[in-house]
């Protein structure tokens, strides 16, 4: 297990909660909050060890296309990349929801 | 019915492990190659021990099942483990296999007093796992890929430094797990050169024997049916690095129904499981003979 | 085309049985309540701890849904996710209490206790038995198994005390997962990698013939939706631990030295009449029975000298207005696998005809007799035949039992002399209100055996064994087990093996001790999260749990 | 004039073996155990043999019985196979009994056959497309003798092939018409045949087998083992391709994704609407996937080049489907298929192991010579066409009164595969697999050219528009997700292609990832396909639900 830290300068406030996923095998799940201050911020705790890289290469391109500005924490049991993809864009999807 | 039978190398040795052998065994084999065999924590950390030890247990445990009237179709030792599967494959008698494994295990304790050794590298590939080794190894710094136990899987042999080094290349390069292993020598690889030669010897004057089922050769990956391939393997496999994502991968291509890891461990069938789910799996380390038997006549009768 | 309930997620489920837009979640994932136990193993937390509440209504009638999530960590109870899920069990009881009804629909998708947590997870699964059968009282407590776990362990016990189980066939109920029964009894008894013994033996289409589940049903959403309806409306109950003589006469005729089928067992069960089974009290003998900690308590606590009784391996007599009960082993007993004292098919089931007994006959006392406890179990029994007729309904009718006296007022006390594990303990000891327990090394306080524990963590001996240094709760002393803080007193000048004068005296005394201080005070079991060590940790995530439940309930 | 020219040596020489071996036959019957005797009289080193062997059926009797020949009498036989199945149809190369092999696909034995070909135990001739191989039979590969399987053989010796007649009239075709020896294993010798697929003519020796011939369940794919990624791109499959070029005829690749689509007709095709406007004509093998929308009525027609274990009772119930002999049973033919594949049809999908930066995509990885199955030549554009169908139409570039339609060739893989791997390289180790088994070509399995659609978890390529090669790689870095390919994408450049029509993701295509999940399948469970069967399909031991 790994826990890591990123930090992001994004534009689009998050205004509410929302919740994607279930920490099953080769799933995640992702809170999202409304930013604490100024900054997005991602707390992550993994269960597969190394790939700290790799999940700054998903997070640089998922804020690239879409910049939330928001707080996530992140439970990780050894999704793939596109997992993780698919599951911050549902997040997304989720925040933009007018329900 | 196939089946695939996997012998473990050093690293799973436990204490009281050899509670279970024949004792006569036992016995003939301290007499054979004079080492009084402790089976204790503090006797394990004698290679001799070790590796005389694991061999005891599996040639027990090929000769029980045996007896029951079970036969390989296909055998593969990881490392010290191809010597109790030449056993197991008709190809070398006892007496001669154990002394065979303890000049094996007394010339590897005595080529590299120190300085040297082995380490593991998870969740990289072999080919990347190969370009950090690159970038370091050097001849006065010597560092080689060694074993390939899965795909993401590998080790490495050499000086104590490089492989420092490569460990720390590996960890940079997103490795999950990059450690040291409690091996005192860079085998499988090169520098043990002069280990093969004096093994090459001692196994020229023996009296061999064709194999009676499909060897998976260590330091090819390949499955081999002539004596001269294993003999060539029995010599010379500490200077290649145990194939051993290739020999499961060509063991499979042989469609066996059922694989059989003896003792000690389970490791070699989880990496398996790993691969498929079309085999049934026996691990004689958490089972009896018995048990095994049960579960081989229960899956022969539904074929 | 049907909509699957299975194939939905711990969440979905529970908001896919309420009526549409009634739906609002208790403690949801944005408190991000993880368990405090996993991350100190290396194990990534949840933030719901795999359980959902879900208030809302079904068919228009008030509903609580407490979903278990079976793909986070098996599904397996650990401090958070129990301590939710009764919390959402006695907001419910008191609203019933109070003319407010309201109906608790449990999904069970769980492997039991989670491992990881491994005593937590037994005291919250008794927590939410003694709930349950509170509950029952006021309104069904309807269970659903939809698959693709089932319900194992602790909380195959707990689905024999709901009122009413519906399942589909995707679905496995049982005490001892195939894998944990191989690795206790051998490959022999049952094998884990045969797929058609398993679904055979466990699957709830062989379960529904055979009265361990009562309803299934196909999995689609709406199907299942009418199915719990029905069975609320009709006030649906099984009475699953009220059957112990009929299983009392079952087990009779059984020879539990010969193999049993599936088949040969349903004909057994559908032609078996109950006839009422007396149990006598344990009675003075010239030979000695096979040396227990248990056994040497008791005869010492009761006078008794060679106890000895009907059904061998339980122990039980009155001696000066107390209820004194054991388990012990039995070297000869037809049942192998209780040999060494486990808790098997026929102990359950013996206990609960006494203990009902007591607590009919106290019915209108003004002051009730106490029962005691003496805890010596090294395990349940681990068997193919013990799984095929349901061992965790005898373990279930136990526990129902004790539970229910408990209500009524009896004083209910475990005496700890000797090992409480797993199912057993849930069977004879977690029910208790008070626990002594003497503070010995000997004393094994586990949900699962190491070499079991192992195996289904993936673990190897030496790892769980380095985690348990650092999580309490998955230790195996009673020294660890103090920490928890769910004990009453902790005996620390008195040895499991040495009964001697004096130290019996002074368990007697802490005995009556621990029955004075249960008067007037609550019958259920929250005297385990009062403690001082409870208070200050504990059980510190219980009880934060416990009020933000209560926050959130709405009254 | 000098002496007449011998213009029938071949067939003096098949008589002249035939001849020999005559105290081995009763007419054209062999007794099983002689077996042994009748391959080493027949066959001379090196003949060109042909043994049956694809991808499901093998002709395993006799495949066994020729790792029994004495390799001092058969030795450096040349193999062409289709498919290289069994580990004995290694152990022949192992044993000098064969020398040379030419073949299509390897998939189960590529590691054997990597191994081979570096150590020289076996040389390859070619690895072929099918169809290649299939015609190669015809002009310079014609062989001396074929070893095929049937079904059921009549007294005289008329053969049933039925349900998995695939590729044996084929094979059987080319040895009998040009003097080859052509020898039958047969299941069973029955008296009257449901129906003959193969004329008596052509056969020269049956011989009864021990056991069945092997049969594998290859297309079958459990709808537990459907992930929602794979949901995902089988709804922007549907949308924004399927619909968009409204397709009509196709051919699915075996694997997840094509069965994710496969159950996504009757549920998510349904909402939107698309019944009836597309995928009506099929070129596929039975997938028992494809029961739910045969059942909702999407399906008009399909072609098989094979079957499919435990679809044999389901195929027989609706011949208004599938092709089905007068006797009710299916007949299956390979090369028909193949031909279909890649001339008659809108689209195929498929998937792969590895794509490079410029779409090249392959099945060959480093250290297995797999070979590839139907794919290369149902992914292929033959430049002979001229379609009128609305999809074929629909990628001819607008600016060119001259201009072309296509088939739509499409690739759907996920950015990452097993073991967290990339599936977009810059290189393919394929490049790397022709310099170590030294071969003429690389072993791509389709061409960039030739692919028109990438579909992974991030979006759709569509390749067709791209006017450059620059543009295209631009387009697959943009859905290659973190692969190192992936990571070369801009921003501004996806925003451009974007807008260009050249990558969508699904938000462009209107589809809403929470909508991908397990519960939107048609049938979640090989149980459910039972189900909507009405009980017809038996599903193998292997894939049974357990529940």
């Amino acid at each position: 297990m790994e826990k890591l830290h990123f930090e992001y300068q994004n534009s689009t406030p998050v205004k509410k909660f929302a919740h994607v996923g279930v920490v099953a095998s080769g799933d995640l799940e992702i809170l999202v909050y409304p930013a604490d201050g100024e900054k997005t911020t991602l707390d992550i705790t993994t269960g597969s060890d190394g790939f700290e890289k790799v999940w700054q290469n998903v997070l640089d391109r998922f804020f690239a296309r879409y910049p939330l500005n928001g707080k996530f924490i992140v439970h990780d049991f050894g999704a793939t990349p596109g997992v993780v993809n698919l599951r911050l864009t549902q997040a997304m999807e989720a925040l933009k929801d007018e329900k | 019915m196939r089946n695939l039978w996997l012998f473990p190398g050093q690293g799973g040795q436990n204490p009281g492990m050899l509670d279970q052998v024949d004792p006569q065994l036992k016995e003939q084999v301290e007499k054979w190659t004079n080492v009084k065999l402790l089976d204790t924590a503090e006797g394990y950390q004698d290679s001799v021990q070790i590796q005389l030890s694991i061999l005891l247990l599996q040639i027990d445990q090929v000769d029980q099942l045996k007896k029951l009237g079970w036969q390989p179709t296909l055998v593969a030792g990881h490392s010290l483990g191809i010597f109790a599967a030449a056993y197991a494959a008709g190809v070398i008698n006892k007496e001669d296999i154990f002394k065979l494994v303890t000049l094996r295990a007394k010339l590897m304790q005595e080529c590299y007093p120190e300085g040297y050794g082995m380490g593991v590298v998870v969740g990289l590939s072999r080919p990347e796992v190969k370009k950090l080794v690159a970038e370091v190894h050097s001849d006065t710094n010597p560092v080689y890929i060694s074993n390939q136990n899965s795909e993401m899987q590998n080790t490495i042999s050499g000086k104590l430094i490089a492989i420092k080094q490569v460990l720390a290349l590996a960890k940079e390069n997103g490795a999950s797990k990059a450690k040291l292993l409690h091996v005192p020598n860079p085998s499988h690889s090169p520098l043990m050169q002069k280990t093969a030669d004096q093994l090459n010897t001692f196994i020229a004057q023996l009296n061999l024997h064709q194999p009676s089922c499909i060897y998976l050769a260590n330091y090819n990956g390949h499955a081999v049916r002539s004596l001269k391939d294993i003999k060539y393997d029995l010599g010379n496999n500490v200077i290649y690095p145990v194939l051993w994502e290739t020999m499961m991968q060509v063991a499979l291509e042989y469609q066996p129904d059922v694989s059989s890891e003896f003792s000690p461990g389970t490791a070699f069938t989880k990496l398996l499981k790993a691969k498929t789910d079309q085999l049934h799996m026996v691990t004689l380390s958490a089972m009896s003979i018995d048990d095994a038997d049960y579960l081989f006549n229960k899956w022969e009768k539904k074929e | 085309m049907k909509n699957s309930f299975v194939e939905l997620n711990g969440r979905q489920r529970a908001f896919a049985l309420v009526d549409e837009n009634s739906g609002r979640e208790l403690v949801g994932p944005e408190y991000d309540m993880i368990s405090p136990h996993l991350e100190p193993q290396k194990i990534v937390p949840e933030s719901d701890d795999g359980v959902i509440l879900v208030k809302g209504t079904l068919n228009g009638k008030n509903v609580v849904v407490i979903s278990i999530e079976g793909k986070f960590q098996g599904g397996g109870i650990g401090e958070v996710s129990g301590a939710k899920i009764v919390a959402a069990l006695e907001e419910a009881l008191d609203d019933n209490k109070n003319g407010k009804t309201i109906y608790p629909i449990i999904i069970l998708d769980t492997g039991g206790v989670r491992l990881q947590e491994a005593n937590y997870g037994l005291l919250s699964i008794s927590e939410i038995q003694n709930s349950v059968i509170a509950l029952k009282k006021y309104v069904p407590v309807i269970g659903l198994v939809p698959g693709r776990v089932g319900s194992f362990g602790g909380m195959s016990i707990t689905s024999a005390v709901l009122s009413y189980l519906i399942t589909t066939k995707k679905a496995r109920v049982a005490l001892n997962g195939p894998e944990v029964i191989e690795q206790e009894a051998g490959v022999r008894e049952f094998d884990s990698s045969d797929k058609d013994l398993i679904w055979n033996t466990l699957g709830t289409r062989q379960r529904v013939k055979t009265g361990i589940a009562d309803e299934l049903v196909e999995d689609d959403v709406e199907t299942i939706k009418n199915a719990i309806s029905e069975a609320i409306d009709q006030k649906k109950d099984a009475h699953r631990t009220d059957k112990a003589d009929f299983y009392l006469t079952l087990l009779d005729k059984i020879d539990f030295s010969k193999p049993l089928t599936t088949e040969e067992y349903r004909k057994i069960f559908n032609e078996t009449k109950a006839e009422k089974h007396e149990i006598p009290s344990a009675v003075s003998s010239d030979t000695p029975g096979d040396k227990s900690r248990g056994r040497l308590w008791f005869e010492k606590l009761t006078g008794i000298k060679n106890a000895k009784s009907e059904y061998p391996t339980v122990l039980a007599a009155e001696v000066d207005g107390k209820e004194y009960i054991a388990i012990v082993p039995d070297k000869n007993n037809r049942f192998p696998r209780v040999r060494n004292g486990e808790v098997g098919l026929q102990e359950g089931f013996v206990i609960s005809k006494i203990v009902n007994k007591i607590v009919e006959e106290d019915k209108d006392k003004e002051v009730k007799r106490p029962i005691i406890l003496i805890v010596d179990v090294p395990s349940q029994a681990y068997g193919y035949k013990e799984e095929l007729i349901g061992i965790h309904i005898g373990l279930a009718s136990s526990a129902a039992a004790y539970a229910k006296a408990r209500q009524a007022g009896h004083p209910v006390i475990d005496f700890i002399p000797g090992d409480a594990v797993s199912g057993g303990f849930l069977a004879h000891g977690l029910q208790s209100n008070r626990m002594i327990a003497l503070a010995d090394k000997s004393i094994t306080i586990q949900a699962m055996s190491k070499a079991s524990a192992a195996r289904i963590t993936q673990r190897t001996i030496a790892e769980l064994e380095e985690a348990t240094k650092h999580v309490p709760a998955m230790a195996y002393d009673i020294f660890n087990y103090e920490k928890l803080g769910a004990l009453y007193k902790l005996v620390h000048d008195v040895s499991s093996w040495d009964a001697n004068d004096d130290a019996v005296k002074e368990v007697h005394e802490l005995i009556d001790e621990a029955i004075a201080s249960t008067k007037d005070q609550p019958t259920d079991l929250r005297f385990r999260y009062e403690t001082p060590i409870a208070i200050e940790s504990g059980r510190k995530a219980t009880i934060k749990m416990r009020e933000m439940v209560d926050d959130q309930w709405e009254k | 004039m000098t002496e007449e020219k011998n213009w029938h040596t071949h067939r003096d020489a098949k008589n002249a073996r035939l001849a020999s071996a005559s105290s081995l036959f009763n007419g054209k019957f062999a007794k099983t155990e002689d077996v042994v005797e009748v391959l080493n009289t027949l066959i001379k080193p090196g003949d060109k043999v042909v043994l049956e062997g694809d991808n499901q059926k093998q002709a395993s009797f006799l495949s066994e019985a020729l790792t029994k020949v004495d390799p001092e009498r058969v030795h450096d036989l040349h193999m062409i196979m289709s498919s290289i199945s069994c580990p004995e149809h290694l152990d022949i190369f192992d044993l000098g009994i064969a020398s040379k092999m030419d073949f299509s696909f390897a998939g189960p034995q590529s590691t054997r056959v990597s191994q081979m070909i570096a150590d020289g135990t076996m040389t390859v001739g070619d690895i072929h497309t099918y169809l290649e191989l299939f015609g190669r039979l015809f002009i310079d590969l014609i062989p001396n003798v074929v070893l095929v399987a049937a079904d059921k053989v009549d007294r005289e010796g008329n053969l049933y092939t039925g349900f998995n007649t695939e590729e044996t009239p084929t094979i059987v075709e080319a040895a009998a018409f040009h003097d080859g020896i052509v020898i039958v294993q047969a299941n069973e010798v029955v008296d009257k045949l449901p129906r003959v697929d193969i004329p008596s003519d052509w056969v020269d020796v049956i011989i009864p087998a021990d056991k069945p011939y092997q049969l594998e369940p290859l297309f079958t794919r459990d709808p537990q083992a459907i992930t929602e990624l794979q949901i995902l791109m089988g709804m922007m499959a549907i949308k924004g391709i399927y619909a968009k070029h409204h397709v009509q005829t196709l051919n699915h690749g075996v694997g997840f994704n094509t069965s994710a689509i496969e159950l996504l007709l009757p549920t998510y095709g349904e909402q939107l609407g698309l019944k009836g406007k597309i995928c009506r004509n099929w070129e596929l093998n039975p997938t028992p996937t494809l029961i739910p929308a045969i059942e909702s009525g999407w399906v008009q027609s399909i072609h098989s080049f094979g079957g499919e274990v435990g679809m044999e009772k389901y195929i027989a119930a609706r011949p208004d489907i599938f092709f089905v002999g007068k006797d009710g049973t299916m007949r299956s033919n390979r090369a028909l298929g193949q031909v279909a594949g890649q001339y008659a049809l809108d689209m195929f999908v498929g998937s792969t192991l590895q794509i490079d930066q410029w779409g090249n995509s392959s099945t060959v990885t480093n250290g297995r010579l797999s070979g590839f199955g139907g794919a290369p030549n149902m992914g292929s554009n033959p430049t002979g066409r001229r379609h009128s169908t609305p999809a074929w139409q629909s990628l001819k570039p607008d600016d060119d009164p001259l201009a072309k339609g296509q088939k739509l060739v499409v690739q759907m893989v996920e950015t990452f595969g097993a073991n967290k791997k990339p599936v977009f390289v810059d290189h393919l180790d394929a490049e790397e697999v022709r310099k170590e088994a030294k071969l003429a070509n690389v072993p791509i399995m389709i061409y960039s050219e030739d692919t028109t659609h990438i579909v992974t978890e991030e979006g759709i390529a569509y390749l067709y528009k791209t006017d450059s090669m620059e543009e295209r790689k631009a387009a697959i870095e943009a859905i290659a997700g973190v692969t190192p390919v992936g990571l070369r994408s801009n921003p501004e450049e996806v925003k451009k292609l974007r807008e260009k029509g050249i990558v969508a993701l699904p938000e462009d295509l209107g589809v809403r990832r929470e909508d991908a999940k397990r519960s939107l399948l048609a049938a979640q469970t090989m149980d459910d396909i039972v189900e909507w069967s009405h009980g017809l399909y038996n599903p193998p031991a292997k894939f049974r639900s357990w529940s």
